[in-house]
């Protein structure tokens, strides 16, 4: 259902001629920034904001496919161990040193050094080295084949060597530079970051690619979602993301020629994550049950008002290894009953299901200020209540204490959502050695998806691969160690006097160097 | 000697829920030209708020002057609007209030509080204003009067407030005078000090003065004539010596005999019994009647005028009904 | 004067200490840590630990509190977690100007009001007029601040465009009073609705009381009008509880700020309080409860010395 | 009358012994502190009692003059130990009761020293109905059996006090100043004491009313035996019920002597000027006593002269005076001033 | 004896002139002032509406309020739904009445608990003075200056959040108002001369301190609690509005009001918002009506 809205808006203005330099483009975000560095960063305000500023070697495009960025290109070993880059000879850093072999050299062995500490450095785990071969050539030697390493690590953006390369290791996360004076390669220098208010970048006049035709963009923080909206309305912003309950308002905006909205499926998916050692739930048929005990379809139509797919693995469909054909738990209140009765859950004097005198019984945690998950975690706690005989309470924490429990493995059920790499690679999530100190929160252990996992993450030929990734995707479909919800759709809404726009699943501002703004 | 103030039949009361309180209730009062008058009577009488109605300033809401004329110098000033009265107050008519320790604004300098009046009523510039004021305080006792200008009330002792307020009082050569209890609050030497100040003002400006105490010492210090209320009415009026030495009314022969003397024999102190009665609950007859050991049927069951029973005496009382229509007769 | 206020600010000390330990534990208690943040991406044990050894975070709770209070003795409120590279003090510098502004004018149109108001009905107490200003006045405390703002700024500025939707400032615009002040309306309006109502009813009491007062008939007596009667010789004595209760007001300002920062989308304390708090940026809220500690203690302080200042009985 | 009442009465009469010293206090003194500013810190203290001394005997009368301010309530709180004294000795019955704990003083002395306070409004407890508030010691001392003996028993106090025994469930507010002071006396009545300490019990009265409760203290001394500290402005009043009088300025004692040698012949400068300012009714035959009046101003007790108290104002004062204390000393029988006119 | 016979003589025109004047409890004359102002009446008339809805929620509300209709969300008002269904389908006249449980429960208990922790603290402050006043304004004065978003934030995140921890977070950190003003009364109390007076009597001290000095203090303190009430409404509607407050699916003013925060809201289904808004605007401006009425009507000067 994506482009609906935007057909008849978005071709009257397609017509609008050539690109013509100038303008400020106002777009606006929740929260700040934290640190304009990627391999210290996790946010996606974060994110948005060094996209503009750096380059990675390689980006992926709205396709999910590889695509030049400062790497010209690139080849892979036979075994899969050293991957060669070629490098672009024509790029400036921001203080106008040239960008060299050197900068690549220091970028990634940054995360693979014993003393750094960040976030990043389960992306970079099969990195044994990363070798000068001349100024222009890079080779990065790998341990185990990493056929996701095009997608994941080196999207990670380039750091320039001349200003950070003398600091201990573990002094660079703590550098000014990540806050004060980034310096990159990208399409727009650092302007000014007013704490609380805005983050400005202005276009690069010596931009590899060419200068962008958009003068400067500004980066508006304004921390309440209606404000956001209500700026957009106003005026006030020329580009923003919808959430999916600000959907109508969007709509309303298209309909009076203020806004034009655009939708593509995001990467990332929403679930419910069992607690596999709740002595309810980790019985594969009560999971069954529950999964077809809940109208999954009519929570996307109330929640979400109809933008997202029901989903039944952890994929997203325009990912290349999507198993089309995994089982599937429809909506069938009276399947799970029998399900339940066979696996010998009994309706209990008070309507609850008992079995061994264990109650059917277990809270839902979400966290506090989501209002999506607090719904569908309602609608759960009733379909659940009054179809299947279970007992479930909620409850909401604040976000903090939410991970921490999570972490601790400390609930029956979590409402919770991935957003995922463009590398279609089976998560670690599901890993049994992931269980301690890792994300695998709800004690998933299958031997089979564990090997099926490890060889897909070897395996060099695509084809391969993807066979590899999707019998897996069964699996755990069947396992059920989630309820999965849904992937929904992002959608944004911009000025319609923004020309060149593109969608991508994971971008919101994708070669915003060839955005531009019709003139009057 | 002309009178300057003439009050006639005023009538204070209180208007309160369903209860109509007859706080002042027909008093008739005289003051000369430079001559002391004193008003006396139990608390609660009606003293304070008889001074009050001069000033029209009777506690709003609820208070109101419902009848009566109050006459100064042939104005009436129940008739004058209220920014009439303004012009009246505090330069015809000024009084000292009996709570010295609280009638002073305490974040304004003493000499502020001066000045302002002398701006308010006479046209000089404040330079002139301060002087006059300076003069003032010295007036009424002060050696010091620079610094006390610049002083805030909190820093003065009782006396010194009180000579302050009287400052105030005649800062603007008001004809008459009303001062409410001036000494209630003092003790007795400075008590004794401040009424030498007051009776050197009726000598020295011809100012009238209404002074208004339960002390009988006092008014024997300072006043000519005295009137004695007794529940919101005037039950007596007679020369000084005429109440000390021959009362007429029991009331006022009972309040004489009840100071305690500071000479002669101490005996059983005598007692008038029982308590004024509370304004809305005045008994049918004479107000004194219940607690009179000279009552009589009639006390009960009527009401007494005042009367006057020689040329300088007036009573309330039905004991003198007699004497004067004889009087009148004998006339 | 000066020894007053300097063995006063010497007294706060031991207080400021108190609220330091009593909110480094209550911090330290709260579950999470700054690497929940991190939970999206994966992040893998080793690099937690890492993390949570670098900061110092392994450490006992009173050890991290000893090497904050050494970093604080030294004029230093350390680092953010968060936003690695600034310094707490850059960031709280960058945004308190922006709370106290907004402070000081919503008080200021607090004041405006409601002093007028409570004058006005205590002259006229139990009438029309003064259940008319009650009502008004109330009307302010009792809405959600969170309400009229969100209203405010659906209809005033989306709908009819007469305000800003919020910040502090028009973007790429150069500097202007008129620009900041057009900015500054709503969110001061609405943030001093709530405490109009409060300084209304203690400016009407007080002046009820005051006009009561004995100084007051001397006032009339001395042949002054009304106004002057009320407001030379009324006013200022009305004045001295209403100070007494501008200084305890100071915490709900703060308090109440948040909301209306969220609302206005304006920059200041309030919402970075909340963000550190949500992401456990330890020094960061520390840094900033020591800050709105001092504020409020400063507050307290120019409390007492615009009481002298009013009320000559006050001697320091 | 009640049977207890009665009872001791009869004790009281048999006795018949010579009068025996009750109270006696030496060289009491109490200073406050002043405090400044809201640090509360303290920068001097104000002498209100300075080194008092004098003694009572039961059933006589102690009376205390002096102007507003000059120490005679805290004297008489102090006493009673509502203040902490901070020098001095209150010997009651031979103990002494100076530093007692409050429980102590609860079981031993509370219920034998009353006070009755200058304000009769301010002392009673606005919400709690007379009854109540007299009945309450009773309670607190298991006095009296059960709570229906203590209500008559409370019924009694106030016809004593001449007031009628159905107005013990009315408020203090509903009641006259006079009828206030009578209660206040009926409630100190109520445990039976043996001294009372009377603080202005009658300034607030009016000349009528005061007389009646003048008569009222008189009859229950003679009934009771009781001993008054009676503490006043007013000279007359003093004059008409003491036996004794005590002169204080400024936080101490200037003159201490029988009632009828101070009136008759005081010696105290100030004394004298006191007696000679208050004002007569010039009644025929009435003596007018010639005035002196004081000038010169009233010294800070905060900050008092070096020498006597009064040197500031007396018209007799000498160099001496202006350097060294006067000590009060007996210089007729019963008659002790702190002067040094008559060293 | 002559003074007994006068006494007797005494007593007679003063029982005349006391009986016949029949004479006003502190009660009766406070409730006459309080009926006076017509404010407070309108509002103490509400406030018993509002409980009375609060408490027999059960059998007025058509609808369990946590009753969803996924089919018809967002229904404006009609003969059904009387105020509409809310973003879930449940009744929103349902909720609003539940929500009233909640609401006052959460302010009634939150403000008898900090009422009497500020009570206990600011009379023994107050009565005790030295020592035991420093120290306890010292812990007043740490309280106060901690901003209360931060403790509120922190606090709800320690404990389990829900309704006992709202109450708890707001006792904890907002007695120090009526700490402060207790001890105020109290200093001022404790030296008036009828406490000096219960002392002589010898009376223990908790008695004085709590049967003496209390009721006395007492007209400041119900009329802060009044206005606390209302305050702690206020307060759990902000809290909502920051995503902490009362735990959906309970329904509470507050979090109804926060759940239709929503632009879209605001502008498509414009009723939803107004009522709990309403709800609460009625609600604290009742219990400001009242406060101020007993304010009045505490006061003991004659007006
Ligand atoms: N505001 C008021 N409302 C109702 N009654 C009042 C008010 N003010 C005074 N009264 C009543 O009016 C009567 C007269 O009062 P006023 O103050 O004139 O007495 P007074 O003779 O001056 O007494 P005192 O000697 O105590 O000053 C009193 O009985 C009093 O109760
Ligand atoms: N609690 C207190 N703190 C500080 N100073 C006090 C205190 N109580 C009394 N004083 C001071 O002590 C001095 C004596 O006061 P006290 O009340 O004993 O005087 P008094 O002789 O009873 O006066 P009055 O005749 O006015 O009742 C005064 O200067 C007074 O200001
Ligand atoms: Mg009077
Ligand atoms: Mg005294």
């Amino acid at each position: 259902n994506d482009g609906s809205f935007d057909s008849t808006a978005s071709d009257a203005s397609a017509t609008d001629g050539e690109p013509a330099e100038g303008g400020d483009l106002i777009v606006g975000g929740l929260s700040g920034p934290t640190v304009f560095n990627s391999l210290y960063s996790t946010s996606s305000t974060d994110s948005t904001i060094q996209d503009f500023m750096f380059n990675g070697l390689v980006e992926m495009d709205e396709n999910v496919e590889p695509q030049p960025d400062l790497a010209e290109n690139w080849e892979q070993s036979e075994d899969g161990l050293a991957w060669t880059f070629n490098l672009r000879d024509d790029v400036t850093w921001h203080d106008g040193e040239s960008f060299t072999a050197d900068d690549v050299v220091f970028t990634y062995s940054l995360p693979i050094d014993e003393d750094y500490i960040g976030p990043r450095g389960s992306s970079f785990e099969k990195f044994e080295e990363v070798v000068k071969i001349d100024d222009y050539t890079v080779e990065i030697h790998l341990s185990d084949p990493a056929p996701d390493m095009l997608a994941d690590a080196m999207g990670y953006h380039v750091l320039p060597e001349h200003i950070l390369g003398d600091l201990p290791v573990e002094e660079v996360g703590t550098h000014e530079f990540n806050t004060k004076e980034p310096i990159g390669t990208g399409p727009y220098k650092f302007d000014e970051w007013k704490q609380g208010q805005y983050v400005r970048v202005v276009a690069n006049e010596d931009y590899f690619e060419g200068r962008p035709y958009i003068d400067s963009i500004t980066y508006k923080i304004v921390p309440d979602k209606n404000s956001l909206l209500a700026q957009f309305t106003a005026g006030d912003l020329d580009h923003l993301s919808l959430t999916t309950e600000d959907i109508p308002s969007g709509e309303g905006l298209v309909e009076d020629g203020a806004a034009i909205m655009e939708s593509i499926e995001s990467a990332s998916y929403s679930f419910m994550l069992y607690n596999l050692e709740h002595p309810a739930l980790k019985e594969k048929e009560v999971r069954h049950a529950l999964a077809h005990g809940l109208d999954r379809n009519t929570v996307i139509d109330t929640v979400l008002d109809g933008n997202g797919n029901v989903l039944d693995i952890p994929a997203v469909p325009f990912m290349p290894a999507y198993n089309e054909d995994p089982p599937v738990f429809e909506y069938d209140p009276e399947k799970a009953k029998e399900i339940l009765d066979e696996a010998g859950w009994e309706v209990g004097a008070d309507g609850v299901r008992e079995k061994n005198g264990e109650r059917l019984s277990f809270s839902i945690i979400s966290n506090q200020g989501n209002s999506v998950r607090e719904k569908i975690m309602l609608i759960a706690k009733q379909q659940w209540e009054e179809e299947l005989g279970a007992e479930v309470s909620t409850e909401i924490i604040e976000s903090s204490a939410f991970s921490d429990q999570v972490h601790r493995h400390e609930f029956d059920i979590a409402m919770r959502g991935w957003s995922i790499s463009l590398d279609p690679g089976i998560s670690s999530a599901f890993a049994t050695e992931q269980i301690e100190n890792g994300t695998n929160y709800g004690f998933y252990s299958n031997p089979e998806v564990d090997r099926l996992r490890e060889e897909s993450d070897l395996e060099p030929d695509p084809e391969k691969r993807y066979e590899l990734i999707e019998e897996a995707q069964a699996i755990i479909a069947e396992d059920q160690p989630y309820l999965f919800l849904y992937n929904s759709d992002a959608y944004t809404l911009y000025n319609p006097k923004l020309q060149g726009h593109i969608m991508h699943p994971k971008a919101e501002f994708y070669r915003v160097h060839e955005w531009w703004f019709a003139q009057d | 000697m002309s009178d300057l103030l003439t009050i006639e039949n005023l009538k204070t009361y209180f208007f309160k829920k369903k209860k109509v309180i007859p706080a002042v209730d027909g008093v008739d009062l005289k003051i000369k030209k430079g001559e002391t008058i004193a008003l006396v009577g139990e608390s609660g009488c009606g003293k304070s708020l008889t001074s009050l109605s001069i000033m029209r300033l009777v506690p709003k809401p609820g208070g109101e002057i419902v009848e009566g004329k109050v006459n100064l110098d042939g104005v009436d000033l129940t008739k004058l609007t209220e920014n009439e009265m303004c012009k009246v107050r505090g330069r015809d008519v000024s009084m000292i209030f009996q709570e010295p320790m609280t009638s002073l604004n305490p974040v304004l300098t003493i000499g502020e509080q001066l000045i302002e009046v002398i701006i308010n009523h006479q046209k000089v510039s404040r330079p002139k204003a301060r002087e006059k004021s300076i003069e003032l305080l010295k007036i009424v006792g002060f050696s010091r009067a620079e610094e006390i200008m610049k002083d805030f009330p909190h820093r003065l002792s009782g006396g010194m407030r009180q000579r302050v307020m009287i400052a105030i009082a005649l800062s603007c050569n008001p004809k008459l005078l009303i001062a409410d209890e001036p000494t209630t609050a003092l003790d007795v030497t400075i008590q004794a000090q401040i009424l030498e100040l007051m009776k050197g003002l009726t000598k020295e400006f011809d100012t009238s003065i209404l002074l208004i105490t339960h002390d009988l010492g006092v008014v024997s210090e300072l006043a000519e004539r005295v009137v004695v209320m007794y529940g919101g009415q005037v039950v007596e009026e007679a020369p000084i010596d005429s109440i000390l030495n021959n009362p007429y009314h029991p009331y006022t022969d009972g309040l004489i005999q009840s100071v305690p003397s500071l000479t002669g024999e101490i005996k059983e102190l005598h007692t008038i019994k029982g308590n004024v009665p509370s304004p809305d609950q005045f008994p049918k007859g004479c107000r004194f009647a219940p607690r009179c050991h000279k009552a009589f049927d009639r006390c009960f069951n009527e009401h007494p005028d005042l009367k006057a029973i020689s040329d300088s005496c007036s009573v309330r009382c039905f004991l003198y009904e007699d004497k004067q229509e004889e009087e009148e007769y004998n006339v | 004067m000066i020894t007053y206020i300097i063995r006063r600010c010497l007294l706060t000390i031991p207080v400021l200490v108190g609220i330091s330990m009593v909110s480094f534990g209550i911090v330290q208690l709260a579950p999470g840590e700054p690497t929940a943040l991190f939970i999206d991406p994966e992040i893998s044990a080793e690099d937690r630990e890492a993390y949570l050894e670098h900061y110092g975070l392994n450490d006992p709770i009173p050890v991290q509190y000893v090497k904050w209070m050494g970093q604080i003795l030294q004029g230093n409120l350390g680092y953010s977690l968060i936003n690695q590279g600034m310094t707490v003090q850059e960031m709280i510098l960058a945004r308190l100007p922006n709370t106290l502004l907004l402070m000081i004018v919503s008080a200021i149109i607090a004041f405006a009001i409601a002093i007028p108001i409570g004058v006005y009905s205590a002259t006229k107490p139990y009438t029309l007029k003064d259940y008319t200003f009650t009502t008004f006045s109330f009307l302010g405390v009792a809405t959600p601040n969170f309400w009229i703002g969100l209203l405010a700024v659906t209809f005033l500025s989306v709908q009819f465009g007469w305000f800003p939707t919020g910040g502090v400032a028009t973007l790429n615009e150069p500097f202007s009073i008129f620009d900041r002040l057009h900015h500054l309306i709503l969110p001061a309006v609405v943030l001093g609705t709530s405490d109009m109502a409060s300084l209304t009813r203690y400016s009407r009491t007080s002046m009820l009381d005051v006009l009561d007062q004995d100084y007051i008939r001397t006032a009339r007596a001395k042949g002054f009008k009304q106004g002057k009667v009320v407001y030379k010789h009324g006013l200022r004595n009305g004045l001295i509880p209403v100070i007494t209760m501008t200084g305890l007001m100071l915490p709900n300002f703060i308090g109440g700020s948040v909301i209306i920062e969220k609302v206005f989308n304006w920059p200041g304390i309030g919402l970075l309080f909340i963000d550190a708090t949500f992401q456990r940026d330890y020094p960061l809220i520390m840094g900033l409860v020591m800050v709105s500690a001092l504020l409020v203690v400063v507050g307290n302080l120019l409390a007492d010395i615009l009481y002298a200042i009013f009320d000559p009985r006050i001697e320091y | 009358m009640s049977k207890v009442l009665e009872k001791e009465i009869l004790e009281k009469e048999s006795a018949g012994e010579p009068k025996q010293e009750i109270l006696r206090v030496t060289d009491l003194k109490k200073y406050f502190p002043i405090k400044s500013g809201v640090l509360q810190k303290t920068v001097g203290h104000i002498k209100a009692v300075d080194g008092i001394s004098f003694s009572i005997n039961k059933g006589e009368t102690l009376g205390i003059v002096g102007e507003s301010g000059c120490g005679k309530s805290t004297a008489g709180r102090t006493i009673i130990r509502l203040e902490e004294p901070t020098e001095g000795k209150i010997l009651f019955k031979g103990k002494d009761i100076s530093h007692m704990k409050e429980k102590e003083l609860r079981k031993q002395v509370r219920r034998e020293i009353q006070m009755i306070f200058q304000d009769p409004y301010a002392s009673l407890n606005p919400r709690k109905t007379l009854g109540s508030t007299i009945v309450e010691p009773l309670n607190e001392y298991n006095l009296y059996g059960n709570q229906k003996q203590r209500l008559e028993r409370v019924g009694e106090l106030l016809e004593t006090v001449g007031l009628d025994s159905s107005y013990s469930n009315r408020y203090p507010h509903e009641f006259s100043g006079g009828q206030r002071q009578r209660i206040g006396i009926a409630r100190t009545l109520a445990l039976d004491p043996e001294v009372i300490i009377a603080d202005e019990a009658v300034s607030a009265l009016d000349v009528s009313i005061q007389a009646q409760v003048i008569n009222l203290m008189q009859r229950l001394q003679e009934e009771f035996e009781l001993t008054y500290m009676f503490i006043s402005h007013d000279l007359s009043v003093v004059r008409h019920i003491s036996d004794k009088v005590a002169v204080m300025y400024l936080g101490k004692i200037m003159e201490i002597a029988d009632k009828n040698s101070l009136y008759e012949e005081p010696m105290h400068p100030y004394t004298q000027a006191l007696l000679s300012a208050v004002p007569v009714p010039k009644k025929h035959g009435a003596t007018q006593r010639e005035r002196i009046t004081l000038k010169g101003d009233i010294p800070n007790p905060a900050n008092p002269p070096k020498g006597c108290v009064f040197c500031t104002r007396c018209p007799a004062a000498m160099d001496i005076c202006r350097e060294v204390q006067p000590i009060l000393k007996t210089k007729k029988e019963n008659h002790s001033v702190a002067c040094h006119l008559f060293e | 004896m002559n003074a007994k016979e006068i006494t007797v003589n005494q007593q007679d025109p003063e029982k005349v002139n006391n009986i016949t004047n029949k004479p006003e409890s502190l009660l009766k004359i406070g409730v006459e002032k309080f009926f006076k102002n017509k404010l407070s009446v309108l509002g103490g008339i509400t406030i018993i509406i509002v409980v009375g809805m609060a408490v027999f929620a059960p059998w007025i509300a058509p609808f369990d309020p946590a009753k969803q209709d996924l089919l018809n969300t967002l229904a404006p008002p009609s003969m059904e739904h009387f105020l509409g269904t809310d973003e879930l389908g449940r009744d929103v006249f349902s909720r609003l009445l539940y929500g009233a449980r909640v609401s006052l429960l959460v302010s009634f208990t939150a403000v008898i608990g900090m009422k009497t922790i500020g009570v206990v603290i600011g009379a023994s402050a107050g009565y005790f003075g030295k020592v035991v006043d420093s120290i306890l304004m010292r812990f007043v004065d740490v309280i106060i200056s901690f901003p209360q978003i931060f403790l509120l934030i922190t606090m709800l995140a320690v404990l389990e959040p829900g309704l006992k921890t709202l109450i708890i977070v707001f006792i904890l950190f907002s007695w120090t108002g009526t700490a402060r003003l207790v001890r105020g009364e109290f200093l001022s109390l404790r030296n008036r001369e009828f406490v000096l007076a219960a002392r002589t009597m010898g009376l223990k001290t908790s008695r004085i301190m709590f049967r003496h000095i209390l009721p006395n203090a007492m007209g400041p303190i119900i009329v802060s609690a009044t206005l606390s009430v209302g305050g702690v409404i206020l307060s759990e509607a902000g809290l909502s509005f920051l995503g902490l407050g009362i735990q959906p699916p309970t329904p509470s003013w507050g979090n109804m009001l926060q759940a239709a925060q929503d632009f879209n809201i605001m502008v498509n289904a414009w009723w939803y918002p107004i009522f709990p808004g309403l709800m609460i605007l009625i609600t604290v401006l009742a219990f400001n009506f009242v406060g101020d009425g007993l304010r009045d009507a505490f006061d003991p000067r004659d007006k």
